[in-house]
């Protein structure tokens, strides 16, 4: 499984540790940092010629079922203890200041639709975001600044951060729940979709969309 | 969820019961006219593409109505979406107009039932996101962390050539000046001599050196310094040539120039 | 090793978890706590009936020979690197620096000069030496305090090391070419421009720099 080459001498000299004694390094970095860190940090930090992704994969596996899984988010890696097990842990939890409906949607949105933009935000809630309900997001490290989005104005767009997939224990934004649902019924689109009408109407598409959403931002 | 997001099903579910009488008490409870028509649109108890927006704009409008009647003070953009609806409803109501311009009538309506449909979807996701597992509810993560620690360590180098430049620096000190041209504080000869040529033309009065100084040369020392010098060189340079005159009343008097009128 | 009484009827209904379930518990408890715990503390947080105790028997055995340890500290518990691994908890950087202008002039004159007082220093190089320059030649361990001098005040002197000697690659102080020798080698005629070097060389240059311009304002 482990390529080893019938290696040179010198090769030799800089063998890589047994895969087994990767897996403990890899352990023992994993259970000294309450950060998820990334396998080039990992592998920054181990002999030369380790391989960490390699080494995570046997780790995840050996910790299937127990009190702490190996948990990837992002693309980095971190222990976490199970979440059936929350219950031992009064003593650790964090009272989370309770986030209002305002919020909780628009970290929706952000993390949904991202990159989005405020306008974008607005449009599909409905009403206008205020200042604070973003500030509060970034100040719980949960969305950051995007790029800005190519369209007169350049105005700033919103995504979602590690530290939020982390906190909702997703590997990647890609799993957000429901996502596949809302992006197959078309809700996720930019353009919002206009029902599927006549094909002669189709061509007004472009028109109509332009006029309706001038129509709702006045 | 949260508490307005529990007062709001609650709310919801009166709203099912008592309709829109139930919803009048609880205006405050929206957070915009979207929020309103999502509610409202509930109790038409269909999936939401294929709500009737006909109704629903009814339903709306006897909501602000009766808001009207009660004296609710309403944000301006529910009035804003009142009127628009109204737009919409005289719309479906009347026979489409083949030729008229923009979206019909129907068009706009089933962009209404998709952004209804949308802000629903929205929120069933944020709805899901909130019942995940949470860091710090559910699962957490190490509690005590080690530290990891950046141990620097620098090595400084130096050779004997080095070492040998080093003392004999020091001891020729004051043999060597390491010369700089210091360039912001030097005005050129050529300088003064280009300004000078196209100024003294024009006078044929007897004019101070000093006053050809630019300004912002006369305030620092050190500059008016250099500039006086730039310029009484480029004088006697134009002086040679034949170009101007140049007088001195008495020794450390004024320096004046005159141009030479030719012919 | 495991007391479980005749239970009653009612002890039955708080029936303890499988001990591998205790195991997870303790395992999730102590990694997710801030400090070491007690046995006590641990069947405290865990359900009714269960034995912490046990449970870290096992626990302690499954974590042997891996990446981290359950060891005790006190009488309480705690999951830590494996000894062996600690090398993962730090990195040292090598970094190679070139010494300073001011550390090699001092450095010289001390080679020159030994025994020699930092005032005879500062005389020489015409500029005052900071302590900081002085701190990192003797850490290099290329020069230490000599003899005191006799004179008022007895100030301390500097001399060079061997460590300097076999840096340099010289075998006394006394074989460095004199003044002259420099000169015939044409190290003084290559007097070369000043060059900002380390940072710790700046005050110098302000100090050459002064010396230009009163050159020019007289």
């Amino acid at each position: 499984m482990h390529d080893v080459d019938q290696g040179s001498v010198e090769e030799s000299l800089f063998k890589a540790p047994p895969m087994h004694e990767q897996e403990r390094m890899v352990e023992a970095i994993l259970f000294a940092t309450s950060e998820p860190i990334t396998v080039k940090a990992l592998n920054d930090r181990m002999p030369h010629g380790c391989d960490a992704a390699e080494a995570l994969v046997y780790l995840r596996k050996r910790y299937e079922g127990r009190g702490v899984h190996v948990t990837k988010v992002g693309n980095s890696w971190t222990i976490r203890t199970a979440p059936d097990l929350g219950f031992l842990m009064q003593k650790e939890m964090v009272e989370t200041r309770k986030l209002s409906r305002a919020a909780i949607e628009t970290l929706a949105i952000v993390a949904y639709h991202q990159p989005v933009t405020r306008a974008e935000i607005e449009e599909i809630r409905g009403v206008s975001v205020s200042r604070g309900t973003i500030d509060q997001l970034i100040e719980l490290e949960w969305i950051r600044f995007g790029r800005r989005k190519m369209t007169p104005g350049r105005p700033v767009t919103f995504v979602v951060t590690q530290n939020f997939l982390d906190h909702f224990g997703l590997e990647s934004a890609r799993d957000l729940p429901g996502l596949k649902e809302l992006r197959a019924a078309g809700l996720l689109e930019s353009q919002p979709a206009v029902e599927p009408m006549a094909a002669d109407a189709f061509d007004e598409l472009e028109e109509s969309d332009k006029g309706q959403s001038e129509l709702f931002e006045d | 969820m949260t508490e307005t997001q529990s007062t709001f099903t609650e709310s919801l579910d009166l709203a099912d019961s008592f309709k829109v009488e139930a919803l009048v008490v609880d205006v405050d409870g929206f957070e915009g006219p979207l929020d309103l028509l999502l509610s409202l649109s509930r109790s038409q108890k269909v999936d939401l593409l294929k709500i009737s927006v006909l109704d629903l704009a009814q339903q709306y409008l006897a909501f602000i109505e009766k808001a009207k009647e009660l004296r609710i003070e309403m944000a301006a953009d529910y009035l804003v979406m009142a009127a628009w609806l109204a737009f919409l409803k005289s719309r479906l109501l009347l026979p489409s107009d083949v030729t008229d311009e923009g979206p019909s009538a129907e068009e706009l309506a089933a962009h209404l039932a998709f952004q209804l449909e949308r802000l629903q979807a929205i929120r069933n996701a944020a709805a899901q996101l909130m019942a995940r597992d949470q860091k710090g509810r559910n699962f957490f993560g190490r509690g005590f962390p080690e530290k990891y620690e950046l141990v620097r360590q620098i090595n400084y180098t130096a050779t004997l050539l080095d070492l040998m430049q080093g003392y004999s620096r020091v001891r020729t000190r004051d043999e060597f000046r390491p010369y700089t041209m210091d360039r912001q504080n030097v005005f050129t000869m050529e300088e003064a001599l280009e300004k000078l040529r196209n100024l003294i033309g024009f006078t044929g009065e007897w004019t101070d050196l000093s006053s050809y100084i630019p300004r912002e040369w006369r305030l620092d020392p050190k500059r008016r310094r250099a500039a006086t010098a730039a310029h009484f060189a480029a004088s006697l340079e134009l002086a040679k040539t034949g170009f101007v005159e140049i007088r001195q009343q008495d020794p450390f008097g004024r320096i004046e120039l005159k141009g030479k009128t030719l012919g």
